[in-house]
């Protein structure tokens, strides 16, 4: 991974997501322990207070948890943890861009919550 | 505990008062960013902590005791900068040998394999290296002394992009290896953004902004869109920065905190601003920029 | 002549502090005002090889080729000559063998004897005396003593050309010859002078003292021979 | 974490003066070079005297090393205004120093240097002579006592010493005082070697000053004059010092 100063990312925020893609990966498994924040900061070319942040940002979340004086591991719902966030993320994005293109092209609320409903029955015949 | 302290500190030269004012305190074993531009007073802030220079007013601590003359001081500190007096008569290795005299906590070993590795001349003397071999050299000093406040001022003037980012490798690994408290001083963030802990802000002499990185990356927003709306929505926030797009567009940092969430009504849209763009404008002279010498 | 030399020791100093403000002005970092380049260990070790091999040399140059001085006073000399004069007031010659220069015997026929001294800038300086001597036939013996020259307590007395003589018809003519000596002395560094008694209070300048011994021209004449001077103003003395 | 290191006084002066020697080793090169031309000029006697009586003409060469001595004072004192110039004291704080542990090894340095230059230039007086001996043809007279006894050379190396440390001490004050005014630069030698060689100031402060360490013929008083006086020159120029920035 390569960390990009300039992005207006946080370079923490990069450190966890990173590793949220390598437990995506299954590069670290459950109860694994993953990097310290020493060995990200040496890795990433960081200092190691920023990878600390990425790393508690991670606990925060509960997609890792603490062993006092042993380091970081991966909870166990740790990719479920990341796929809902990732989705739940992505989807309010999303729907932020259909309601913004929607308010360009003068389409009403209602129209477009009938919009979305046609699209989701439609979605149900499919399956049927 | 803090490695530095200072309240009130101010040095004047005659009536230009270089560092004014200026309070900060500085904790153990982080790496410090010093940004500022030139001539605000980064120089003599850090010659101050030195103790090269002593205060015109206020206060300074260092490593626990005002450093100016202070024998302890002078041990535990070491203050890299490219103009910095080394003794002609002595080869550049015999600089090394007498560091290894004079610091205790000296690292010959480290000493060697860097000058190996830059392949500088055992035999070479400090007045006849080239701007960049200079700066390595000095850099080679900073890092192999190991000293509890290591200084660096503007280390990587003339070092070519290979050396420079070797420079900042090999300082991020020693310090990893070895934390102590480190400043860094540039006039461009970027290049040390991710090697820094904290960043100080200096403009006009004094401390305009202390905080971490990750926090100035955060401290300001970016807002764009039609100006009549901008200059409405801007009213009563602290503005960084302003500037005239084409077609009657505006762009304008303000403060995070300040961003209301009426800005969508306003047809305004945000964007995060990078930490060496807000450090840009927050040590900037003024809210215009180049553009407005051009109107 | 003081002056001038003055002069001189002041222009050459303004020459060296000016050659060396010039270094300093140049190299303001250079290794100490000195030749550029890398450590000249060895330049300070040759030399102080060279100056110990110089300190042996030294003490071994055969001590017959120095000529070693005790120091002397004007006053000394002076009581020396002053004895020299008695003696030979008194005729008494045996005694003042000792500062016997030369001597020269002519015959002589002639009733009076004329000396004729060399003037220099119309002034002799010697003294003259006869004896009217009993047993002296037809002859005319001259002696010439003189006291001892010394400087700084080095007596160079021995290198001194004599005054001959000559007797034309009846006149003795003296005939002074110049003598040009010089010589090399061994002085003692001002720091140690200082602290001495030889202290002259000037560190460029080494004190020296110079006596030159005064001529006696001493004759002896029969007894019915008178001697007269061809000038005026030189006197002469019979010793009796 | 790193702990902080305390360095003792006296180990710091110790380091500082190794650094001192080994970084100023050139200037003893400059030393053999002043020493050499002394040397040299020596050789043609340091003072002859013409001498006449009637047709009796003397003249007389002197040989000493009392002109390499008084170039060595030189040499110290141009040393010690060097030492004491911005470029030299900024060299020490790139390593460990206060202002006092460096005047403190600027004085060790002196004291070192002054004691070389005293006893090299001592040593040149039989280098002097040897040269007066190979070269003039002429009579070579030496006095009895010339160096011939151990304690009257220790005596001469001694006051050459304190000589040229005097000169080193005075150096060191004026290149201090040319800190707080660049005019001291060129006042401070004009009006002293003006003063000291032309006889203008006969009866000067500067003709005083000297008379007051040449006039004096106890070795004893010579020597606490000299003392007291570098002492106090030294003292001044830390107290001037002990404020001086370090400006790069």
């Amino acid at each position: 991974m390569i960390i990009n100063p300039d992005g207006t990312k946080p370079i923490y925020v990069q450190i966890s997501e990173w590793i949220e893609t390598e437990i995506l990966n299954e590069s670290f498994v459950q109860d694994e322990k993953v990097y310290s924040q020493y060995q990200l900061a040496e890795m990433m070319n960081i200092n190691p207070a920023t990878a600390a942040k990425g790393l508690t940002k991670l606990v925060e979340e509960e997609i890792l948890y603490k062993k006092r004086g042993l380091g970081m591991f991966v909870a166990s719902d740790a990719k479920d943890i990341i796929l809902n966030k990732r989705k739940s993320n992505t989807l309010t994005k999303l729907v932020d861009d259909v309601v913004a293109e929607a308010n360009h092209l003068d389409v009403s609320e209602t129209e477009l919550i009938s919009m979305i409903q046609t699209s989701m029955s439609k979605l149900r015949g499919e399956k049927e | 505990m803090k490695a530095i302290t200072c309240t009130h500190l101010t040095k004047s030269y005659g009536n230009k008062k270089a560092v004014n004012d200026l309070a900060v305190s500085i904790e153990e074993n982080k790496i410090t960013g010093v940004i500022g531009r030139n001539g605000a007073g980064k120089t003599t802030f850090l010659q101050l902590v030195a103790g090269f220079i002593k205060q015109s007013e206020g206060k300074i601590h260092v490593l626990g005791e005002p450093p100016f003359n202070s024998l302890k001081a002078s041990a535990n500190t070491i203050f890299i900068n490219d103009t910095m007096n080394l003794p002609t008569s002595l080869t550049i290795y015999e600089i090394l040998k007498m560091g290894n005299e004079f610091y205790p906590n000296w690292d010959m070993e480290l000493a060697e394999r860097l000058f190996d590795y830059f392949s500088l001349d055992r035999s070479q003397r400090h007045d006849r290296l080239s701007k960049g071999m200079k700066s390595t050299f000095n850099m080679i000093v900073g890092l192999a002394s190991r000293c509890p406040l290591t200084i660096f001022d503007e280390p990587t003037t003339g070092m070519d992009a290979s050396v420079r980012s070797d420079f900042y490798r090999a300082l991020l690994k020693d310090y990893l290896a070895h934390p102590r408290t480190i400043l860094l001083s540039s006039h461009h963030l970027n290049e040390i953004e991710e090697l820094i802990e904290d960043v100080l802000l200096i403009k006009d002499g004094t401390n305009h902004l202390h905080v971490s990185v990750s926090d100035l990356k955060e401290y300001g927003i970016g807002v764009q869109g039609e100006s009549t709306n901008l200059e409405a929505w801007l009213k009563g926030k602290d503005v960084f920065h302003k500037r005239e797009l084409p077609m009657n567009k505006a762009y304008a940092v303000v403060k995070k905190e300040q961003l209301d969430p009426n800005y969508k009504q306003a047809g305004l849209e945000v964007a995060a601003v990078s930490a060496t763009d807000m450090s840009m404008y927050l040590t900037g002279t003024s809210e215009g920029g180049i553009d407005d010498v051009f109107k | 002549m003081m002056m001038n030399i003055a002069i001189l020791q002041l222009l050459v100093f303004i020459v060296l502090i000016g050659v060396i403000m010039f270094f300093i002005k140049r190299q303001k970092k250079m290794g100490l005002m000195t030749i550029k380049g890398r450590s000249h260990n060895w330049i300070f070790s040759i030399y102080l090889l060279a100056l110990i091999v110089c300190t042996v040399i030294y003490f071994m140059i055969p001590s017959s080729d120095m000529t070693y001085s005790e120091p002397k006073s004007i006053e000394q000399s002076m009581e020396e000559e002053q004895e020299l004069h008695d003696r030979l007031f008194s005729g008494d010659i045996a005694e003042a063998s000792e500062n016997l220069r030369n001597e020269f015997y002519f015959e002589f026929t002639e009733d009076v004897l004329i000396v004729k001294p060399t003037y220099q800038d119309n002034y002799y300086s010697g003294n003259i005396l006869f004896e009217r001597v009993e047993d002296f036939e037809d002859e005319v013996q001259v002696y010439l003593y003189s006291g001892n020259s010394y400087i700084d307590g080095f007596d160079f007395t021995d290198r001194i050309d004599p005054p001959s003589f000559v007797l034309e018809e009846n006149e003795l003519q003296v005939i002074e010859r110049s003598s040009e000596i010089s010589f090399a002395k061994l002085a003692q560094e001002f720091t140690l002078t200082q602290f001495s008694d030889r202290h002259s209070g000037n560190p460029f300048h080494t004190e020296s003292s110079s006596y030159h011994g005064a001529y006696f021209v001493y004759i002896q004449v029969p007894m019915d021979v008178d001697v007269t001077s061809a000038y005026s103003d030189i006197e002469l003395t019979e010793v009796k | 974490m790193m702990s902080l290191s305390e360095i003792g006084f006296w180990a710091t002066v110790k380091r500082q003066f190794f650094f001192k020697v080994s970084s100023y080793k050139n200037a003893f090169s400059t030393l053999v070079v002043l020493q050499v031309l002394a040397i040299l000029l020596s050789m043609g006697g340091t003072s002859s005297m013409g001498s006449g009586s009637t047709n009796v003409f003397v003249s007389v060469s002197y040989y000493s090393s009392s002109a390499v001595i008084v170039f060595s004072m030189i040499w110290c004192f141009i040393t010690a205004i060097l030492i004491t110039t911005r470029a030299y004291r900024n060299d020490d704080f790139a390593f460990v120093t206060n202002r006092l542990t460096q005047n403190m090894a600027n004085i060790l340095f002196l004291l070192t240097a002054s004691v070389i230059a005293a006893i090299t230039a001592n040593l040149s007086g039989y280098a002097v002579r040897v040269a007066a001996y190979a070269l003039h043809g002429v009579e070579f007279v030496a006095s009895p006592s010339l160096f011939n006894t151990p304690g009257e050379w220790l005596m001469s190396v001694s006051a050459s010493f304190l000589y040229i440390f005097l000169l080193g001490s005075l150096g060191y004050i004026l290149g201090t005082l040319t800190h707080l005014n660049r005019l001291f630069m060129f006042i401070i030698p004009a009006v002293f070697f003006g003063g000291m060689f032309t006889g203008a100031a006969n009866d000067g402060f500067i003709t005083q000053t000297v008379l007051f360490f040449n006039d004096e013929t106890s070795f004893v008083l010579f020597m606490i004059k000299v003392i007291v006086t570098s002492s106090l020159l030294f003292i001044l120029a830390s107290w001037i010092t002990n404020k001086t920035e370090v400006r790069l």
